[in-house]
């Protein structure tokens, strides 16, 4: 058994749109058999925060591409993605790519 | 590329005298501007206020590409175009009020759209690339001219209230595809027109690119290649965000490119580089 | 202050469209931009790019003060000012320059030094006030005008490679006072001139400030009271610090003020408002 | 005895000049008995960091009017000033008032 994970889950570059406007979510994710990791915190975040349009946020297991996900403050290419395993305390970002000017 | 400049004039050392005392430039980094040329790509919200600081820094020459003209929407934040320039092509009016700051530098106005067909030769012109545009396919477009050309590209963006940066492709770093393999489904991707955007925050942009564009050029080098800018006006918050290094399968930049030549980005985008990003009929 | 604004017209509609659509301003927000007044002291490095986006984003009226004239050394950041400027105030130039971008904003001009005598009356004018000033009695005069007239207060400053900004006399937060109750040793005290500054860098922050200016026009309040931005544009990196809250003991916005009037700045501070901050001999 | 500190100590906004130019130094302060705290800090750094015209950084025991003092990001004020006890892997910030527009 995992022990509960508090994470602060943000959202921007507009992916926050898709959560009623609100950039930053304080989330404890619920004890479970084996560990958090992003794939599943994917899953929490569909079933628990996503309203709608989920296809705008989630394609198959992963986000949508033009999204960037940190994991404090670098990429989650650096960190594993999906694979990477959630410590307390630690803060994802998922980004949305911007491409005015 | 233009000659490299031995010595400045009296006029110039007075000119650029506030900025000859800093350690960090002195002479020889103002000479290196002199000598440096930048592509802009994108007369706006960010070409304003980069075109602006680098003539008014001294850069030697600067090339100004937008395919638009000037619309009432635009007075809010392209802070290039006066009133008077309703109606105009962006590339001249940028141009024009680029040489009544500094009739020193060489002005090349392109009141285009960038292309596949002339992109390569067009960046292969110019020592560093500032890409300023407003939509997916120009994007990929400039970042593979550019990795195709060897330039290094500062890459800025705004919308809302939130602003990015990022330099792609210099110092070993990666490209756009690094980053971004496959490009975002077209209705996930808002434009300015839609989304809206506070003036200042590209401006913000715009400015902060500037200051990379002469970093680069006056070779004292970029600290956002394989990082990133975010910035966030509500909250005030900037984030530097460590980016993955170049990627050895990138399809562009990596060790086997399987891009050699500029495609049908619009296609490969599912959108359009002219029409502010609407999604094409397919 | 300017009379309260009902409506826009089609034109403002048109023209503000890109920001109107910000669910954050809105028309209601647009509508407190337009009948908002913020006086700008000084038009130099700061004032410049500042008075460019306010003006751009719509505010009813800028105040534009400044006692010296273009010089050829002020080109190279301070891009209201074109070549042809050279030696009119730049109060009038910025004057003539902010006009062409946006008619409908009331611009004042002052071509005079900010003065102990004068200062009151003029900050009890206006709804904000920037300081964009380069001398220290100018940035305590500033200060403890705003708070002896209850303005809120836009503070930025830039030199070198680096810049700060904060909003005091905000939301019950600390004042310049609070923060600064004894001046500089004036042999401390770096000017544009000795110190040099990039260009971009006051552009940058001017930018930043001008952004704090609107969010306080438009009601949505700025997160820099009690916080400084520190900016490091060689490490591309910024930094917010907490600040002390207001000080029960300050001089000017504390309990028991002993500052009710304006002071003499210049022997306070013991250096020159108007003559780039060298040390008075006393 | 108090552990020896380690800290990173930064200058910015002009201060540096006075430490060769270099913004970021990290520093090990060695044991001693009390433990330190701001007002011995300031001496170690007069005498070990601090080549020429110290008058320009401190005046009497506390460092010179406009220059602000940060401990972890936050303004020194709020942490007791000349009094804060230093914990290891503290970031000591001194930053010198910038005044040019
Ligand atoms: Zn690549
Ligand atoms: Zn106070």
């Amino acid at each position: 058994m995992a022990a509960p994970v508090s994470l602060l889950v943000e959202f921007g570059g507009g992916a926050e749109l898709l959560f009623d406007g609100i950039k930053k979510h304080q989330v404890t994710l619920p004890c479970q058999q084996e560990p958090w990791d992003i794939r599943n915190l994917l899953k929490w975040i569909k079933q628990n925060l996503l309203k709608e349009r989920p296809e705008l946020f989630i394609q198959g297991d992963t986000v949508r591409p033009g999204i960037l996900v940190l994991i404090n403050d670098a990429d989650w290419e650096l960190m594993g993605e999906l694979d990477y395993k959630l410590q307390d305390q630690d803060n994802v970002v998922f980004i949305s790519t911007l491409h005015g000017g | 590329p233009l000659p490299a400049r031995a010595a400045l004039s009296a006029a110039e050392i007075a000119r650029y005298s506030r900025q000859l005392v800093l350690p960090q430039l002195g002479v020889r980094g103002q000479l290196r501007l002199a000598s440096c040329s930048v592509l802009v790509v994108g007369c706006g919200g960010l070409g304003c206020p980069l075109a602006q600081y680098l003539a008014a820094a001294g850069v030697g020459r600067l090339g100004l590409l937008d395919h638009d003209v000037v619309e009432t929407s635009n007075l809010q934040r392209q802070v290039l175009h006066d009133e008077a320039a309703w109606g105009t092509p962006k590339a001249f009016s940028a141009a024009a009020a680029v040489r009544r700051l500094n009739s020193a530098v060489q002005c090349v106005p392109y009141p285009a759209a960038l292309g596949p067909a002339t992109a390569l030769q067009l960046v292969r012109q110019y020592d560093v690339v500032a890409d300023c545009s407003d939509n997916v396919p120009t994007r990929y477009l400039v970042s593979d001219a550019c990795v195709l050309a060897g330039k290094p590209l500062v890459s800025a963006s705004a919308l809302r209230l939130e602003g990015q940066l990022v330099v792609y492709n210099h110092n070993g770093g990666p490209c756009y595809r690094c980053l971004f393999p496959t490009p975002p489904p077209p209705e996930t991707v808002t434009n300015c027109a839609d989304g809206g955007v506070l003036g200042v925050v590209p401006g913000i942009l715009g400015c902060l690119q500037a200051l990379e564009v002469l970093k680069i050029a006056a070779g004292i080098g970029s600290c956002f290649s394989q990082c990133m800018l975010v910035f966030d006006a509500l909250e005030g918050q900037f984030r530097n965000i460590k980016l993955r290094p170049k990627k050895r399968d990138c399809a562009v930049c990596g060790d086997h490119p399987t891009i050699t030549a500029l495609q049908d980005y619009e296609a490969f985008c599912g959108s359009s580089a002219t029409d502010n990003c609407r999604t094409l009929s397919l």
